[in-house]
């Protein structure tokens, strides 16, 4: 192959053992530093992080704004509640169960917006979204209405006790790394491409012969089983669930996430969650205008870095190497 | 190769095809003609499948694809290029052809393998870049290209797909001469085995490159042949450089 | 009066007050594209300031008139200071905004007026209840309901029959051209985003008595209309008025016979409607064609 | 209470510093150096304030707060010689919210006492962590029948239970006002607990319960469910709503003409002090039951309503009450034990022997349930001066906890 035309490849075996190692010491050293709360924290942070990975997959690399991406948070936390706790199975039934019923439903659900473009999926995703929650509310017997449904008892892992902060801590990293390499994979597999392709010009797709509702469909598929993911991980952490997880301020953090951290990059929504589920935990102890403080961030964002943290990162960095 | 049939369509009450019929046979430079308004990309939309006809037939091949969605056509080999800009503007030109190539080769939903393990389809992209002379600028992000280059990048991207029918909607319209010069050296090269429709405006493009004529009018056509035929004929003259001389 | 007559009479009012929120909604979206997520809290906003006003002055009346004006004017700012920079991004860089936006005027109605719970008191003389075919209807949502229908078909009015509006329309057909004859663009926007908020405040002041005036309001709102528009087309006055009754009826009549499922009704509606038709009843392909 | 110590060893600072409790309140010093203990002693309280503190169950929380700090400013800021910190929560009205909340409390702010919650919902989250950390816990608002059936040894129900309060309007209605009523609430946890108990008592007492709907919260007009009432009118409606579902409902009950038709009774939320500004005239003449009203004529009482109407115009409501006793609760007890409240056992010990004359009148805990026995007031919306409060016109003493929370 011709250098000239394809970027350079990057040494890979030094670069991962490099990288492997950082990880490591940066997963790592909370255990060392933070005791039970501390860890519980960044564990939330990690499954929050997931959540944003998975809406970001769809918006950043997409296209496609969703306003209802907490219903397969919701659904993969209630599913792995319900299943563990109303048919007394193995919690980790559960989970594959949370995610199965994401995933399935993001299918289903995602067959109906990926029609539609632009505001038209707006108010779909979030169409759906609303009836979930009225589902979550309104069908008391199962779902313990709006009071919601617990009652589930983390597992064991490797002999190792989940309802530790520890355990619980690296199993969510685990599932937080597994979730980035992933991700990474898939924005740089053939089909990462077809969906930025079809984010930056759907009527060219069609024309050089992609068909973009399927590749659109798939991606919202996956987004919907990352997120169910990122529920599952939650119902065990919490062992608890309310239709709150499927709410529209549910839909509205997650999207907040993102677009603090910066959209279509792959460690933007990481950094979104661990800021703004820090700055919540920090800010609302100590003073009650929270809200007043979440919509200057929201308003800042969108004025002053659309691209996101990241991004403005990026830009303060080049314009600095220019000079 | 590529025929329609009596293919008609209307926005309400104006009729923009009526009753077209032509024929594209196995390596012909087919050139639809015709003044503004004469509903040339509107035809061009309908055989893409951007747009469906309200009667008549498309075949490709023998097939008939007037049902097909547009990208089933792609599938089956016919390639277009757009006027306006629809390229991917955040990605590199080797990226915009490289997708072009992955559509006809590649594993779209693959989710498991870089994009680089698909040397079928690097292989590809490679070839049209190379066809189209893009090399100088293939690493560049399309959305900061001149306008001359965007008309080269729409052709490769559609070469990229490997079709045996090319529709080219006014590849040289707004290039400077020089521009101009270099796109017909391009065209002419193509390999025989692709069969081109294409729209133009320039005379000078035409002939040096079309083997046959179109002459569409207000969604009719009015004459069609050979270039020294459909140059002669009367109406085509009145049309075109209005009353006769 | 027969039971099933009272229900529908309750599910036009509902309509109505549907249609008065959502009427502000769809004109933003229409003639500037701004999905508006801050639109329940210029509701919200109406009604506190309006309970100052009725505290003041004691007149509800007085209240209506004056309410919508620093709404308008805090709408207008909004429009100056953030959104004139916003036109030439993507609708989510505005839709973030507003929810940005929503957040903070929530706070700052709470830090001025408190977290308290407040209603306001219909005017004199519509307190009290009609008697419609010997079932007492209550006056105030009569007259909520003639105010509705005067309000859509003064909007219609002024749209369509005068020279504002056919500037305003003529700005969001082609923002160029109209520039190009001499109109202000830039000003024309202002002022339409500032009457879509005047309009919602409006709204508040006129639900006060029946909705309440809290902190909270804004999001109960604010997703029905959204619903309403949806289904009768973003940005068309004409399809809010379809859409509210659409949603009045379902959700009236749903509680009334079927109240299983009268939470999903309006969610199956939007749905439903979004399929057949993307773009609501009387939506238009912005693509065009 | 050493082997207590051993069997739990934790490695945490918490652990510790309760360990170092434990030691003072057995008085096995020597192992310790004195300034150690000293230093524990000397250091502030720490109170968890955990309520919802935003949206619409914003006020109520904010209303419990401002009760227990209305009672610590009283007191001068000291409990027990020692000052006090009062750490606010939101719990945002989400069990999964509270859950870390609670958490971070416990285990970061390291707490003596939790005060809250307000939602029953949020109570029952955090049930299970609160009896692993052993924390002493004052619930202050809370009011599901079952959260007191646990019996968590170091809970306590400073305030209403929705069956206390209930069912005591069930006999009494049955007795006293009409025989049928219809009953109307809240579609979630409290809104089915109350109603059940309203229906049990009156049903025992020899009423008929003609009709129940349940209505989703937050619904915005209530109409179409009020001119179902309408058409045939029962005797009385029972309603159970909060908030801004209270106001809503009672305006539009009265808009629409049923308040001439079916007498207005409800539970204590639903007509209270802080709903009465936004119900206006409508809320005349309804009858409710509540552990509290704000019109009694004891000295406690009136000494409480003073010192409230110096800070605020309105009148104390019960939730404003709740915090205000809580905190009083919480300083006999750390009276009891000298201020030694690291001690959990000890802590709870002294809450449990709880005996007071609060505003809202003698306040003792069941000993099995840790359920505040308390008088339950029927009132009546009176406008008194041109302002509507809640008049007593008949009082049940000292009713305790649901009987088969205790069996």
């Amino acid at each position: 192959m011709t250098s000239m035309i394809l970027p350079p490849k990057q040494p890979a075996a030094r670069r991962f053992v490099f990288v492997a190692m950082v990880l490591a010491c940066v997963v790592l050293s909370p255990l060392a530093v933070l005791s039970g709360y501390g860890l519980d924290v960044i564990t939330e942070i990690m499954i929050f992080a997931i959540v944003a990975v998975s809406l970001n997959l769809i918006l950043g690399y997409g296209g496609m704004v969703s306003f209802g991406h907490a219903a397969f948070f919701g659904l993969g936390a209630y599913a792995t509640v319900l299943i563990s706790t109303r048919y007394d199975v193995s919690p980790w039934l559960g989970l594959a169960g949370g995610v199965g019923t994401a995933t399935a439903a993001a299918i289903v659900i995602g067959a109906f917006c990926v029609r539609l473009g632009g505001v038209g999926f707006f108010m779909m995703s979030l169409a759906f979204a609303q009836l979930l929650n009225s589902g979550a509310i309104k069908w008391r017997p199962l779902t313990g209405g709006s009071d919601g449904v617990g009652g589930l008892l983390r597992p064991e892992l490797f002999g190792f006790d989940l309802s530790d902060a520890g355990p619980m801590y690296l199993f969510t990293a685990a599932g937080l790394v597994g979730v980035l390499l992933f991700m990474r994979m898939v924005i740089a597999s053939p089909f990462g491409h077809a969906m930025v392709g079809t984010r930056e010009s759907s009527l060219r797709m069609d024309a050089i012969g992609y068909q973009t509702r399927r590749i659109r469909l798939a991606a919202f598929a996956v987004s919907g089983a990352i997120a169910g993911l990122g529920g599952a991980l939650y119902a065990f952490y919490n062992g608890f669930v309310s239709p709150d997880a499927l709410s529209f301020g549910m839909s509205g953090m997650i999207l907040l996430m993102v677009i603090l951290g910066g959209k279509g990059s792959l460690l933007g929504p990481v950094l979104g969650a661990g800021l703004f589920l820090s700055v919540k935990n920090i800010v609302s102890t100590h003073t009650s205008h929270w809200l007043l403080i979440v919509g200057c961030i929201f308003v800042a964002c969108v004025m002053v870095c659309p691209d996101g943290i990241l991004g403005f990162g990026k830009r303060l960095f080049r314009s600095g190497e220019r000079r | 190769m590529l025929r329609l049939e009596n293919i008609s369509k209307a926005f309400g009450s104006l009729v923009v095809s009526n009753s077209v019929t032509l024929d594209v046979t196995a390596g012909q430079r087919h050139t639809i003609i015709g003044p503004n308004g004469a509903g040339k990309t509107t035809l061009i939309n309908q055989i893409g499948g951007q747009l469906s006809p309200d009667s008549g037939k498309i075949f490709l091949h023998g097939q008939e694809i007037t049902r097909l969605s547009a990208p089933l056509r792609a599938r089956a080999g016919l390639a277009r290029t757009f006027q306006k800009n629809t390229l991917f503007q955040a990605l590199s030109v080797f990226e915009n052809v490289r997708l072009g190539a992955q559509a006809a080769h590649g594993r779209t939903y693959d989710l498991f393998r870089s994009w680089r393990s698909d040397t079928g389809v690097l292989a590809q992209a490679e070839q049209a870049i190379e066809q189209m002379n893009l090399g100088r600028i293939a690493a560049q992000p399309v959305g900061k290209l001149s306008y001359g280059d965007l008309r080269q990048v729409e052709v490769a991207v559609a070469l990229a797909t490997s079709p045996t029918v090319l529709l080219l909607d006014e590849p040289t319209s707004g290039l400077s001469p020089s521009e101009t010069a270099q796109m017909i050296d391009v065209l002419r090269a193509l390999p025989r085995e692709i069969s081109i429709l294409m729209i133009e405006h320039d005379m000078e493009v035409v002939f040096s490159i079309a083997d046959h004529i179109t002459v569409l009018y207000y969604g009719e056509v009015i004459a069609s042949g050979a270039p020294r035929n459909v140059a002669d004929d009367p109406r085509v003259q009145e049309v075109y450089l209005g009353a006769p001389q | 009066m027969d039971l099933f007559l009272t229900q529908l009479l309750n599910g036009l009012v509902y309509s109505v007050l549907l249609f008065l929120v959502s009427a502000g909604l769809a004109l933003i979206f229409g003639l500037l594209g701004i999905v508006n997520l801050a639109h329940g809290s210029f509701f919200m906003l109406g009604g506190f300031v309006a309970l100052s006003v009725t505290a003041a002055t004691g007149s509800f009346w007085l209240a209506m008139l004056l309410a919508p004006i620093p709404v308008m004017a805090v709408a207008g700012l909004i429009e100056v200071v953030f959104l004139r920079r916003l036109y030439a991004r993507s609708q989510l860089d505005q839709v973030l905004l507003t929810f940005g936006l929503s957040f903070i005027l929530t706070d700052v109605t709470e830090t001025i007026w408190g977290k308290g719970l407040s209603s306001l008191q219909e005017p004199q003389g519509l307190r009290e209840g009609v008697s419609i075919l010997g079932n007492v209807f209550p006056a105030y949502r009569l007259a909520l309901l003639a105010f509705g229908f005067i309000c859509a078909f003064a909007i219609w009015l002024v749209l369509e029959r005068t020279r504002a509006g056919s500037m305003v329309r003529a700005g969001v057909d082609d923002a160029r051209t109209a520039m190009g004859i001499g109109l202000n663009v830039p000003a024309l926007r202002t002022a339409t985003f500032a009457i879509g908020g005047g309009l919602a405040a409006l709204a508040g002041v006129v639900a006060g008595p029946l909705l309440g005036v809290f902190s909270g309001i804004d999001v109960e709102v604010l997703i029905p209309a959204f619903i309403v528009v949806a289904i009768g087309g973003l940005g068309s006055l004409r399809g809010a008025l379809i859409g509210s009754l659409v949603i009045g009826f379902a959700d009236t009549l749903g509680k009334a016979y079927i109240p299983g499922v009268s939470m999903f009704l309006i969610y199956f509606a939007m749905i439903g409607i979004l399929l057949v038709r993307p773009y609501g009843l009387f939506g238009q392909d912005p693509a065009g064609g | 209470m050493v082997e207590k110590r051993s069997q739990t060893p934790s490695a945490t600072r918490r652990g510790l510093v309760r360990g170092a409790g434990l030691v003072t309140a057995g008085s096995l010093v020597s192992a310790f150096p004195m300034p150690a203990i000293a230093q524990v002693t000397k250091s502030p309280i720490r109170i968890g304030c955990l309520n919802v503190y935003n949206k619409a169950g914003g006020i109520y929380g904010q209303a419990i707060f401002e009760g227990l700090q209305l009672y610590l400013d009283q007191v001068g800021g000291k409990i027990a010689g020692r000052s006090v910190e009062l750490l606010r929560e939101d719990d945002e009205f989400n069990p999964q919210v509270a859950l870390q909340k609670a958490r971070k409390l416990v285990e970061s702010e390291k707490i003596q006492i939790l005060a809250g919650p307000l939602g029953s919902h949020i109570a029952a989250a955090i049930a299970a962590y609160m009896k692993k950390a052993g924390t002493p816990w004052i619930v202050t608002g809370a009011g599901s029948t079952e959260l007191t059936k646990g019996r968590l040894p170091h809970m306590f129900r400073a305030t209403f239970s929705n069956w206390q309060v209930a069912s005591t309007m069930g006999a009494w209605a049955a007795a006293n006002l009409k025989r049928e009523a219809a009953v109307i609430a809240s579609d979630y946890l409290a809104g089915h607990d109350i109603a059940d108990a309203f229906r049990d008592s009156f049903v025992k007492g020899g009423g008929k319960v003609v009709k129940e709907i349940f209505t989703p919260p937050g619904t915005n007009d209530f109409s179409a469910y009020i001119s179902d009432l309408v058409t045939s009118p029962p005797p009385m409606t029972y309603v159970f709503y909060s908030g801004s579902d209270a106001i809503r409902f009672v305006k539009q009950y009265d808009q629409f003409g049923l308040k001439a038709k079916s007498d207005l009774i409800g539970f204590q939320s639903t007509l209270d002090a802080d709903t009465f500004s936004g119900q206006g005239d409508s809320a005349l003449g309804a009858i409710s039951s509540s552990i509290y009203c704000e019109t009694l004529d004891t000295p406690e009482n009136k000494a409480y309503v003073d010192l409230f109407r110096e800070k605020k115009k309105s009148y104390p409501g019960v939730f404003d009450e709740s915090g205000y006793t809580a905190m009083r609760i919480i300083d006999d007890a750390a009276k009891l034990i000298d201020g030694n409240v690291e001690d959990d056992a000890a802590f709870a010990a002294a809450l449990a022997k709880t005996n007071i004359k609060a505003p809202r009148g003698p306040v003792s805990f069941d000993q099995v349930t840790h359920q505040a026995i308390q008088n339950v007031y029927i009132r009546k919306v009176e406008k008194v001066d041109g302002v509507l409060r809640n008049e007593p016109i008949a009082t049940v003493a000292n009713v305790g906890d649901y009987p088969p929370n205790k069996a």
